[in-house]
């Protein structure tokens, strides 16, 4: 039970992610959305990593013998913490110039490409 | 022979095709000089003749774009009311279906 | 608006702290949790207080322009994949580690057991966490300056001579890690 | 010399990178060379294309090793038979797509260098640009599941930025924006399938993972969140709605590298079902999910094009139609995989059409849309309602763009025609309604590009365009390129179906030749 919960977690955020883009009409909370999203599939690859006591994969400072979490994992998380950082930035930069253009950030309103 | 593509039925040959219209082509030319020409340039002749009418404006002959196919819009009435609609415009509608062809998809998948 | 003196002289000490512990994390990356993107956005923070403590005109006479940044941006970058193409020039392969062991920069050999780290180990690794580090620091706050441009109000004129320029930072950062 | 060609896949995306970075520099000190800077960047990175493809179909499957000296195995000795390291491997579909993505790319260069010139911000648009081209470069090319997310967001982050760049009043951004969303909810959702797979496996290499895959219902969420993120990747209906909206606000020249973007997602879509997931399903299941995807695409794709406006969106629209005939075509061969007497009666046809269709429609449609962006570069108008009468004075747009047109409805003797018969031949040998609406769409793309040449081209020349010229020279030659490859792929098809299709087609047919071509046959 205790080793399942941080995918009850992942399950919950993807739920409350997917939640507030597809409700939400707010663009900017749409963005938060997204992000939270990402957090969600982040906390899902660390989470397969972990293993039973396991430590820091770090060279220098393993113990003989010592169990090591997995750090392709890690690598994989961080890199997306990248693109994520560059994905939300475009997208809140483009939120800015749409909200200058038609002084909205309702996705109701946001329709002028439509049909 | 080169360009022969074949489909599985049969085989399509551009070259051979290209040469088949080219002979076409010029066999009509052909028959086309063989007429004689009977009109002559910068007469009445060459005026377009609208039943005795002046000539209207260049603008308003050309038939703008969406003026066409005014009669297939409206003969699939039904059909484009329903599918003009969902092309909303609104993007959590586009994740919506994005959600509910991942589940069909799923659904299907398992179920045969 | 204005900003009281006390937050302004509070950030101005700040930022070294700052810029320092950002390199700290960009120079152990190959040995301790860190490494160039966090490093270099470390270090963007301390951008990010000055912009905070002054204004965005301000920071643009007094500091840096906006478009060094974009050079330093490209720099990094620059340096990253020229360190990645020399692996290809020295030991025909493209990223081959060509410092790893040699005894030159970054060059001895890791020590087996538990030890502390040396920093002058990985070879090219550190090199890139560098370039790394150069580049996320250039476009985040590239990023971040732009991102205060914007949330002045501006004449239409500026504001089509700005804006379009910032795409670029944005889609960048997503090849490296 | 030999080093480099040793190192083609790196190069694959060092070249384009490394060009995109200097640019910046080069655009603050230099800004006379840009141009030159650009057009040479953009020829050495599709050369490297071109002679990384050649390799591929002369000597076989390139499989690189990142980090390691060049050809060394991708799974070192000592590894215990597992590639730990990013492996780029390109075989005859991965190298089918690069030759189409770097004749397009080359093409728009030529044509964005001379539409630009007016614009701001230049030194990054073409760095975006690159950007892009070795996102599509990298994904088509990539043997790492993790690397292929990876291009495949710098991919859609370059796309959504470059489809920004001019503003239209905030329509751009707009679409952009949408593009963006939808786009990264299908790239987390790839991810979290990657995550998925890499939970079973402890792999992300693709060759082992496909060699050890089996039914599991994790692997069937997995497949299924692959199948629907690159079909909205590649804008196939139901997931089609963000694709008009960004292609109509793009840039023209850029809208036309989108069109060969996608199409990397749908190279994915092709390598996740046929390589990575090839014999452990039931593949009739999954052909049939794949043809109704194809058909709703082409038919809604050609109905919504032909009540259309605004002429961008229109052909955006016929863009998604198009996208179903190779869902069609592949997901024929796709259906048949475990019949080999079906396989070789109709659905090798079936999947060299499909793919044939792929290389084509990079052709026509990256065609038609420079021509139609030619004309609103010089009349500034994108409805079609107002336009006309352009043909008296854009001579040479009006020829590409009956040549475009002509090629999309399959027309003999264009390209459009070869694949067209082909998927209709072989489809209906498997299943004769489907092969009969292929047609009928191919009829209404007919009608739809009609009005579109009336509307713009025919009739009086009108006061309002008198003094419309023709464009330059270099949009030009762009188009001329792609009009090269239009008629020539027209009328040699069967060259181009024996030499690049047939082997790109037996590469995902044949999934454990991949896999060898990895492990070296040690698992």
């Amino acid at each position: 039970m205790i080793a399942n919960l941080p995918f009850i977690a992942v399950a919950l955020l993807i739920g409350i992610a997917l939640a507030t883009i597809l409700l939400k009409k707010n663009m900017i909370k749409m963005v938060m959305g997204l992000a939270m999203l990402e957090g969600a599939v982040n906390l899902f690859l660390v989470t397969l990593g972990y293993r039973e006591n396991g430590i820091a994969p770090i060279f220098t400072n393993a113990p003989e013998g010592a169990d090591m979490v997995l750090p392709t994992v890690q690598a994989l998380t961080l890199t997306n913490i990248v693109i994520g950082v560059a994905t939300t930035a475009l997208m809140l930069v483009l939120v800015m110039v749409i909200y200058k253009k038609y002084g909205t950030v309702n996705a109701d309103k946001m329709r002028r490409l439509k049909e | 022979m080169i360009g022969d593509l074949l489909t599985g039925y049969g085989f399509w040959n551009p070259l051979v095709w290209v040469a088949v219209m080219a002979t076409g082509l010029l066999v009509a030319w052909l028959i086309w000089r063989c007429g004689e020409s009977d009109y002559d340039k910068g007469t009445e002749q060459t005026k377009p003749y609208l039943s005795g009418n002046d000539e209207p404006e260049k603008g308003a002959v050309h038939i703008r774009g969406g003026n066409m196919y005014w009669g297939f819009t409206h003969a699939l009435k039904g059909y484009y009311d329903k599918l003009i609609p969902l092309h909303s415009g609104v993007v959590n509608d586009y994740l919506v279906w994005f959600l509910i062809g991942v589940i069909v998809i799923f659904v299907v998948v398992i179920m045969v | 608006m204005t900003i009281g003196l006390i937050v302004k002289t509070t950030g101005r000490l700040l930022v070294p702290f700052i810029f320092i512990f950002g390199f700290y994390i960009v120079a152990h990356g190959h040995l301790t949790p860190g490494g160039g993107f966090q490093g270099g956005a470390v270090i963007a923070t301390g951008v990010a207080l000055i912009l905070v403590c002054y204004h965005y005109r301000e920071c643009m006479e007094k500091f840096i322009p906006v478009s060094s940044f974009k050079l330093v941006e490209s720099a990094g970058l620059i340096l990253f994949i020229c360190t990645a193409l020399a692996g290809l020039v020295v030991a025909s392969g493209f990223l081959f580690n060509w410092l790893n062991a040699t005894g030159g920069l970054f060059g001895n050999a890791v020590a087996y057991g538990i030890n502390p780290g040396d920093l002058y180990t990985a070879g090219i690794i550190p090199v890139l966490n560098f370039a790394i580090g150069i580049e996320v620091f250039g476009a985040l706050s590239a990023v971040l300056m732009f991102m205060f441009a914007g949330l002045k109000e501006t004449t239409s004129e500026e504001d089509d001579a700005e804006l379009p320029i910032e795409n670029i930072h944005k889609g960048k950062k997503g090849g490296r890690k | 010399m030999n080093v480099l060609l040793d190192n083609l896949p790196a190069l694959l995306i060092a070249v384009p990178l490394f060009c995109a970075f200097l640019l910046p520099i080069i655009g603050r000190f230099v800004p006379k060379i840009r141009d030159a800077w650009i057009i040479c960047a953009s020829f050495a990175a599709s050369l490297v294309a071109v002679i990384t493809a050649f390799t591929v179909y002369t000597k076989g499957t390139i499989v690189y090793v990142f980090g390691a000296a060049a050809g060394s195995p991708a799974a070192p000795i000592d590894s215990g038979g597992i590639p730990f390291r990013i492996i780029f491997t390109i075989d005859g579909f991965g190298a089918f797509m690069l030759l189409s993505a770097a004749i397009v790319s080359f093409a728009v260069v030529l044509y964005l260098v001379s539409s630009q010139k007016e614009r701001t911000g230049r030194s990054e648009f073409y760095a975006l640009y690159l950007l892009l081209t070795a996102g599509i470069f990298g994904m088509v090319s990539t043997g790492d599941m993790f690397n292929f997310f990876v291009f495949l967001e710098i991919n859609s982050l370059a796309g959504a930025a470059l489809v920004s760049y001019h503003r239209r009043g905030g329509l751009a951004a707009e679409g952009a924006l949408k593009y963006l969303i939808v786009n990264t909810v299908g790239g987390l959702m790839v991810l979290f399938s990657i995550g998925l797979l890499y939970a079973q496996y402890n792999s992300l290499n693709m060759a082992v993972i496909a060699s050890q895959i089996s039914l599991s219902t994790l692997n069937i969420i997995a497949l299924v969140l692959f199948i629907a993120a690159l079909a909205m990747k590649a804008g196939s209906v139901p997931f089609h709605f963000a694709t008009p909206d960004a292609y109509s606000v793009a840039p023209s020249g850029i809208t036309a590298v989108m069109i060969v973007a996608s199409q990397a997602g749908l190279y994915g879509l092709f390598r996740v079902l046929f390589t990575l997931y090839g014999d452990a399903f039931n593949t009739v299941t999954l052909g049939w999910v794949i043809i109704v995807l194809g058909v709703l695409s082409m038919v809604i794709g050609v109905t919504m094009a032909i009540p259309q406006k605004d002429v961008k969106r229109l052909l955006a629209y016929h863009a998604v139609s198009q996208t179903g005939y190779m869902l069609l075509g592949v997901g024929v061969a796709l259906a048949v995989l475990g019949d080999p007497v079906a396989m070789t009666s109709y659905g090798q046809t079936a999947m060299e059409g499909g793919l044939f269709h792929i290389i084509n429609h990079a052709m026509y449609k990256g065609l038609l849309f420079l021509a139609v962006g030619a004309v609103i570069y010089r009349t500034g108008v994108w409805s079609l309602n107002k336009m006309g009468g352009l043909g008296h004075n854009m001579k040479w747009t009006m020829i590409f763009f009956l040549i475009g047109a002509l090629a999309i409805a399959g027309i003999p003797p264009f390209n459009g025609f070869a694949s067209k018969l082909m998927i209709y031949e072989s489809v209906f040998a498997f299943n004769p309604a489907l092969s009969i609406i292929a047609m009928v769409v191919s009829i209404l793309t007919l009608a739809s590009f009609m009005k579109v040449f009336h509307s713009m081209f025919m009739g009086p020349q009108l006061p309002e365009y008198a003094e419309v010229k023709e464009v330059p020279k270099l949009m030009i030659a762009g188009m001329v390129i792609l009009t090269i490859f239009v008629i020539g792929f027209g009328l040699f098809p069967d060259l181009v179906v024996n030499n690049l299709v047939a082997p790109a087609a037996d590469a995902l047919i044949n999934n454990s030749a991949y896999i060898t071509a990895v492990l070296g046959g040690g698992l």
